[in-house]
């Protein structure tokens, strides 16, 4: 029954100049997509940090979306090239230490990319719903979590 | 060092003293040359003007024998080979409907870590210094005009190979054996290519112009790195002399042959004795007795 | 072992350096510690032998000889690798040392055992990359089988499930004792983000999405700036593979941005650079 | 805290996919919310009376509005919570709009989400803490980097407006390339006649101070309050005693050692030497490198002749400070080298087009000196091998500019018009001489300057080839170019007598040293980046420095004057005020914590974090930490994420606020 009826949870941290407004045309075109996506905003993806990430997995994420600028395009001119390369470190101790990292997206949208917001969005979501819960952490959660 | 090697069948026959040549040429330098096994025609001249996946499929039957060989590098002498393999290799790259049609045909994917060589690039892994490290002959009273032809630096988009409009590395390997390039026009000039059984008379034009300005800077042989330049250059001599009297015969040589006048080979070794244009004036200028 | 206690005389005398940090003869006649030369006489109780596995670097930045006057340092390649990682982080200023570079044919793995420690095995700084003086002698070491890269490149066939598995038990067991963390001269932060409450990115008690958390942060910052030495790994009272973590993301470094931690004082640190050419195939 | 919650319909905008009553119902029960209120339009006056009578009534300490995109409103809302008292920084905003009711269709899922937006918004605002903008001093005084028209214009509009002008310009003269050029299109006018008053004019202004001969060295601090370095090279003349008389010149015996750069190497130039008779300013430079006093220590021909005793052998570079508010870069651009690869380049040269080996192959600047009146031939077109009037001439345009394989991509803008000039300048001046003008396009937009192309073609009658040229050689003492025509489908061969190769603008060899002292991001190619290339044309990401001319991408005389201005005009608009205010979202050193390993600073964009030594009381360094200088912040945060132990936290957007987002997820 669960399996069925079951929509993932998705938390996104998106940059304030590109992805965040490029949301806001998604709105203002008037696009549609599917409500499981919650976003938090940060001013670069140069301040995201993976304590982000792991902590959105312990709140129940189902998935999580980070999305910025595209390289070059960066408000702050680097701020997403210091983090792309610490996603490549991150990606890969994820998938060393079994927690799937394909549960973890990353895009570059821009201001102008309404259209891409969207189907990058709903890509995330079709993904994980297709994956199911994410079962790993929803056991560890559940196992400490006491006041649920 | 070990290269594979794809002679085509220009060195089988009207370029045979290329084959012999090169062959002297890689073994005094310590290349060891592993032809390819069942090799077959690379399409060039007709395939790509009639049939564009046969033109790629060819040359990517050779490919995959070089992969089973477990070649890293394959050496085509002739330019027409060499370009017909690169354009191959670019065509399997970047269009992947292409690829999988050639995939099918052959049963088997084709390698992509391979890189095809030209002669000169052979020359060049080998290296200047041991090069000019191993001239016999001094060859520095030799004036030589280096002649690309088109099809060896051309499309530069796929062959990448030194400069579309103005290459030198030619130059920098006869700097190597001892002789001096000269700096001339028509290096990169047509000289007709297959026109030369069917329209002879337009083979004989544009050839001519080549030799003239050649001799215009003081060259004494003209060195190409293509088959069908040598038979162009070199046999269509006599028709020149024919329509223009006043024309003066110039050695064509094959680059290799050049190498190997330096590295002290005897030009029958090398085959000159098989050129149509004698090239008595040069081996006298060298003081290379035959 | 005369000459480094020579030398180490001779430094102290002369006031090179305020103090060496070197290894002395343990409580068990055979094994070494860390020992600290104050004075001239202090000297005679260093030895050198195949027991010396600890990195000394760790020391450098404690508070008493931060800053203090040169600090002489008994240091083998390994050793060294943490030192020039610190002097590329600020934590130690390059004047402010003198390395006594040790030739070194391998540590231990345990003591009374004849293996070589797992860092030795795939070592490339046998003779130190950097020292002021160097002293011993390269003999031969023996070979060893690599079985702990073979255990990580097991983890390419195993399925996410099974990994997660095994860290999972692995991870069940930490106690949170922070002996890594201790232990680590890459671990220098006065205060730790596990230690921090406003916010608690790393939850304090010791379960497994906690240590999870923990695991994962920790193998994460040092990632680029680890330099191998599994001092974690040989401290953890859990015996946690730690050195599985650190190793990989050492490989990881090598294979993606070609970077080695350690070896050079003028290697631009990996986090905190970047090239335009930077892996993106994963960002869509 | 108490927190007020308000939730805005936009009329139907919001109210057709969220149930806006429930989710203010709902917000209400959120722990610390004390009103929560829903409305048709929240940003209409009522609304935001709404807001200001509730903070009153409620005693809000902090506010959450659940309207549209913070992109839109955030601004309004703020001010509303400070006019009633609430710092607007204890403010939060749910984008209900754009990322909810405009993208979704169901009401009960759309409502859903909505009230989890609210939930996140309450949370962080919880986390807030009162901020105020910062306010920054600011130095009314202009840097102007390059003096030529770009940096004379920029100069003249600041310093006419009342401020005072720094003026650097690299070479011994201002006047840049356009003092150069013989006639400007396409009117044909004499390019010196009316640059030469300008340049007078910047001499003579009391409001300019003019540094030539010098260089910047380094630029710190950040708008309004820059600290420059400036270099200005020994001259080994006393400014001061020099009148401009000119004897040391002409009594100079280096006479053919040099090439004069003016002349783009068509001439010589003595070792002490004013680059061309209309200098400004009108003093000698002496060429230690040529002069045989630097030499052999003989000659001093030039000191017996000075009758001022201005020659000053031992004269030393001197470094001058200046504090500065705004920067304008004008520093122009370079020709493309055709002979061989550029410097630092990827691209190759042109070879086989025999610039550098045939004297009569030359490029477009020398043309201008060749054609100019002022120029080596006093403006007689002759070629440079034998002084002789060239029957057969042929330009070839986009040379090294359109040419991905051997050049630039780009298209250079201004060649298809100076070779049109060109053209008519021979046409004009050798009338039974023949034009050949091969090119790719014309692009020729622009007031009156198709006009003038066709001018060129029809009265002129410059012929033109569409296409390339493949080649240029020597024969017979004729210059073979082949070609192809491509509208005729057949090659051509013309047997010119000199040919001229449009070569492209490119950017400025040590453009790029440049970009990093300043902090200006800047292209592939070496030319400077806007911040937008609409809107925000002449500023760059690092704030008070702003664009002027062919640095930022290749243009023409009356472009590059028109950014002057506005260069200049935004420079003023900065110094209109006293103080800048600045967003409060920049990172923030918590120094007892910080270990001081300055990752931080190796990720900062802005060279905002500096160091600081902690000292204890008998002033022993206990520690070097990072400090953020707040003025050059711009608040990305990245140090906050490679920062290990979280030392640095980047205000506004701190850890504890984006946990409690993410807490408030579950």
């Amino acid at each position: 029954m669960e399996e069925k009826t079951f929509e993932p949870k998705i938390t996104a941290f998106v940059c304030n100049w590109c992805t965040y407004t490029g949301a806001d045309l998604a709105g203002t075109s008037r696009l549609k997509y599917k409500p499981n996506i919650k976003m938090i905003r940060v001013p670069c993806t140069g301040r995201i940090d993976p304590v982000f990430i792991i902590k959105a997995f312990e709140k129940g994420a189902d998935g999580v979306l980070i999305s910025g600028c595209h390289p070059g395009d960066c408000h702050y001119n680097t701020g997403n090239f210091h983090a792309r390369r610490r996603w490549v470190l991150f990606t890969e101790l994820l998938n060393y230490m079994g927690i799937d990292s394909s549960r973890l997206f990353f895009s570059w949208v821009s201001a102008s990319e309404g259209k891409k917001f969207v189907d990058v969005v709903s890509n995330v979501i079709e993904t994980v719903k297709a994956k199911g819960p994410f079962q790993q952490y929803q056991k560890i959660n559940k196992e400490f979590v006491l006041d649920e | 060092m070990k290269v594979g090697y794809y002679p085509g069948c220009s060195l089988t026959g009207t370029g045979k003293e290329y084959d012999m040549s090169l062959r002297k040429v890689a073994s005094l330098l310590d290349v060891e040359l592993e032809e390819l096994k069942d090799w077959s025609c690379c399409g060039a001249t007709s395939a790509h003007a009639t049939n564009h996946l046969l033109s790629v499929a060819l040359p990517a039957r050779n490919l995959i024998i070089a992969k089973h060989q477990k070649l890293k590098e394959l050496a085509a002498p002739c330019a027409a080979c060499y370009n017909r393999m690169m354009v191959a290799a670019h065509e399997l790259k970047t269009k992947p409907e292409i690829e999988r049609q050639v995939s099918d045909l052959m049963g088997e994917s084709i390698p992509y870590d391979l890189s095809v060589i030209n002669i000169i690039e052979l020359f060049q892994k080998v290296g200047k210094e041991k090069i000019a490290a191993n001239v016999k002959a001094d060859l520095k009273g030799i004036k030589a005009a280096c002649y690309y032809g088109c099809l060896l630096v051309r499309p530069f988009k796929i062959t990448g190979f030194d400069d579309a409009e103005q290459p030198e590395s030619m130059e920098e390997l006869i700097k190597a054996a001892g002789a001096q390039p000269v700096d001339w026009n028509y290096k990169l000039e047509c000289c007709g290519g297959a026109h030369s059984i069917a329209h002879m008379e337009i083979v004989v034009d544009l050839s001519k112009k080549i030799i003239d300005d050649a001799k215009l800077h003081g060259a004494d042989v003209i060195i190409v790195a293509c088959p069908m330049c040598h038979s162009n250059l070199d046999m269509r001599q006599k028709a020149i002399k024919k329509e223009y009297p006043a024309h003066g015969d110039i050695p064509i040589l094959y680059l290799s042959e050049f190498i190997g006048l330096a590295l002290g080979l005897k030009p029958k070794e090398l085959g000159l004795n098989l050129h149509f244009v004698d090239t008595k004036s040069l081996l006298e200028k060298a003081e290379i007795k035959g | 072992m005369n000459e480094l206690r020579q030398l180490s005389k001779d430094l102290l005398q002369n006031g090179t350096v305020k103090v060496i940090i070197g290894y002395a003869e343990g409580t068990t006649p055979g094994r070494t510690k860390p020992f600290i030369a104050r004075t001239p006489e202090d000297t005679d109780k260093f030895v050198f032998n195949k027991h010396c596995v600890n990195n000394l670097a760790v020391y450098l930045t404690r508070k008493e000889y931060k800053g203090k006057g040169t600090v002489g340092i008994v240091a083998k390649g390994c050793d060294v690798k943490a030192i020039v990682q610190l002097v590329q982080e600020n934590q130690i200023n390059k004047d402010d040392i003198y390395i006594i570079g040790m030739n070194c044919n391998g540590a231990a793995a345990d003591f009374g055992k004849d293996t070589l420690a797992v860092k030795c095995i795939h070592c490339t700084v046998r003779t130190p990359h950097l020292y002021h003086t160097l002293l011993g002698t390269i003999d031969e070491m023996p070979k060893q089988e690599d079985d702990h890269l073979k255990m990580i490149e097991k983890f390419d066939a195993m399925t996410s499930e099974e990994k997660w598995a095994f860290w999972e038990a692995e991870f069940e067991k930490c106690v949170k004792c922070y002996a890594c963390r201790q232990t680590c001269p890459m671990c220098y932060c006065e205060k730790c983000i596990a230690d921090k409450s406003m916010p608690r990115w790393i939850e304090s008690s010791a379960h497994t999405r906690g240590n999870f958390a923990w695991n994962i942060i920790r193998a994460f910052h040092l990632s680029g700036r680890c330099i191998g030495c599994n001092e974690c790994e040989r401290a953890c009272p859990a015996q946690i593979p730690l050195s599985l973590l650190n190793r990989k993301m050492g490989m990881v470094a090598k294979k993606e941005f070609d970077y080695t931690a350690g070896i050079a004082l003028d290697n631009p640190t990996l986090v905190g650079n970047y090239n335009n050419a930077d892996r993106e195939d994963f960002i869509k | 805290m108490k927190i007020g919650v308000f939730i805005c319909y936009c009329g139907e905008n919001i109210g057709r996919t969220v149930d806006c009553a429930a989710v203010a119902e709902a917000a209400g029960r959120f722990p610390g919310v004390v009103c929560s209120i829903d409305y048709k339009y929240m940003c209409s006056d009522p609304g935001q009376n709404l807001i200001k009578n509730a903070i009153k009534e409620h005693k809000l300490d902090a506010v959450v509005v659940g309207s549209c995109s913070p992109h839109m409103h955030e601004k309004t809302f703020r001010k509303a919570c400070a006019d009633a008292g609430v710092n607007p920084y204890l403010f939060d905003m749910a984008n209900l709009r754009e990322h909810c009711s405009w993208v979704h269709e169901d009401i009960v899922e759309g409502t859903k989400k909505a009230i989890d937006l609210v939930r996140i918004s309450v949370e962080r605002v919880k986390k807030n803490a009162p901020l105020s903008p910062i306010l920054v001093p600011v130095t009314k005084k202009a840097l102007v980097i390059g003096g030529g028209i770009s940096g004379i214009q920029a100069s003249l509009d600041i310093a006419n407006a009342g401020f005072d002008v720094v003026l650097v310009e690299k070479e011994p003269s201002i006047g840049g390339h356009m003092s150069q050029l013989s006639e400007t299109f396409p009117t044909l006018d004499c390019s010196q006649c009316i640059l030469t008053p300008r340049m007078v004019e910047v001499y003579q202004h009391p409001k300019i101070k003019l540094l030539t001969y010098s260089e910047v060295e380094n630029v710190e601090g950040f708008i309004g309050n820059f600290k420059v370095t400036i270099r200005k090279k020994a001259r080994s003349i006393d400014e001061s005693k020099c009148t401009g008389c000119g004897l040391c010149m002409q009594k100079c015996p280096i006479k053919k050692k040099a090439f004069n750069e003016f002349e783009e190497g068509l001439a010589y130039r003595s070792a002490v030497y004013v680059p061309f008779p209309q200098a400004v300013p009108n003093i000698p430079v002496i060429d230690r490198s040529i002069c045989t006093y630097y030499q052999t220590g003989k000659c001093q021909m030039c000191v017996k002749v000075c009758g001022r005793e201005a020659i000053k052998f031992d004269q030393e570079d001197t470094i001058i400070t200046e504090d500065i508010g705004a920067i304008v870069v004008a520093t122009g651009y370079k020709l493309y080298t055709i002979d061989k690869k550029p410097e630092s380049s990827e691209i190759k040269g042109y070879g086989e087009y025999g610039y550098g080996k045939y004297k009569d192959v030359v490029d477009g600047l020398q043309f201008e000196r060749i054609a100019s009146a002022s120029g080596p031939t006093s403006g007689e077109i002759l070629r440079p091998s034998d002084s002789k009037v060239p029957k057969k001439i042929v330009f070839v345009q986009c040379v090294g500019s359109r040419d991905e394989s051997k050049g630039f991509s780009y298209c250079s803008k201004i060649c298809c018009m100076y070779t049109a000039k060109h053209a008519m300048l021979y046409k004009h001046k050798v009338h039974d001489g023949e034009a050949y003008v091969f090119y790719m396009d014309i692009r020729s937009g622009g007031k009156g300057y198709d006009e003038f192309v066709r001018r060129a073609i029809e009265e002129d009658g410059v012929k033109y080839i569409r296409g390339r040229v493949s080649r240029i050689y020597e024969e017979n003492g004729k210059y073979i170019v082949k070609g192809e025509d491509t509208l005729a489908g057949m090659p051509v061969t013309i047997d010119a007598d000199m040919v001229v190769l449009a070569t492209a603008m490119i950017a400025q060899p040590e453009a790029v040293k440049l970009a990093q002292t300043i902090g200006m991001s800047y292209d592939k190619y070496g030319f400077y980046n806007e911040v937008h290339p609409k809107l925000r044309p002449v500023e760059v990401s690092t704030a008070g420095v702003f664009l002027a001319g062919a640095c930022q991408a290749p243009k023409d005389i009356p472009e590059s004057v028109a950014m002057a201005s506005a260069a200049a005009s935004k420079s003023l608009v900065l110094f209109g005020a006293d103080y800048l205010e600045r967003e409060p979202t920049v990172a923030k050193v918590n120094e007892t914590i910080c270990a001081g390993c300055f990752y931080c600073q190796k990720v900062c964009p802005y060279n905002a974090i500096e160091r600081k030594e902690i000292k204890d009381r008998q002033g022993n360094i206990v520690k070097i930490i990072a400090y953020v200088n707040s003025g050059l912040c711009q608040g990305c945060g990245t140090c906050n994420a490679v920062c290990p132990s979280k030392s640095v936290e980047l205000i506004g957007f701190n850890d504890e606020q984006i946990y409690a987002q993410i807490n408030a997820l579950g």
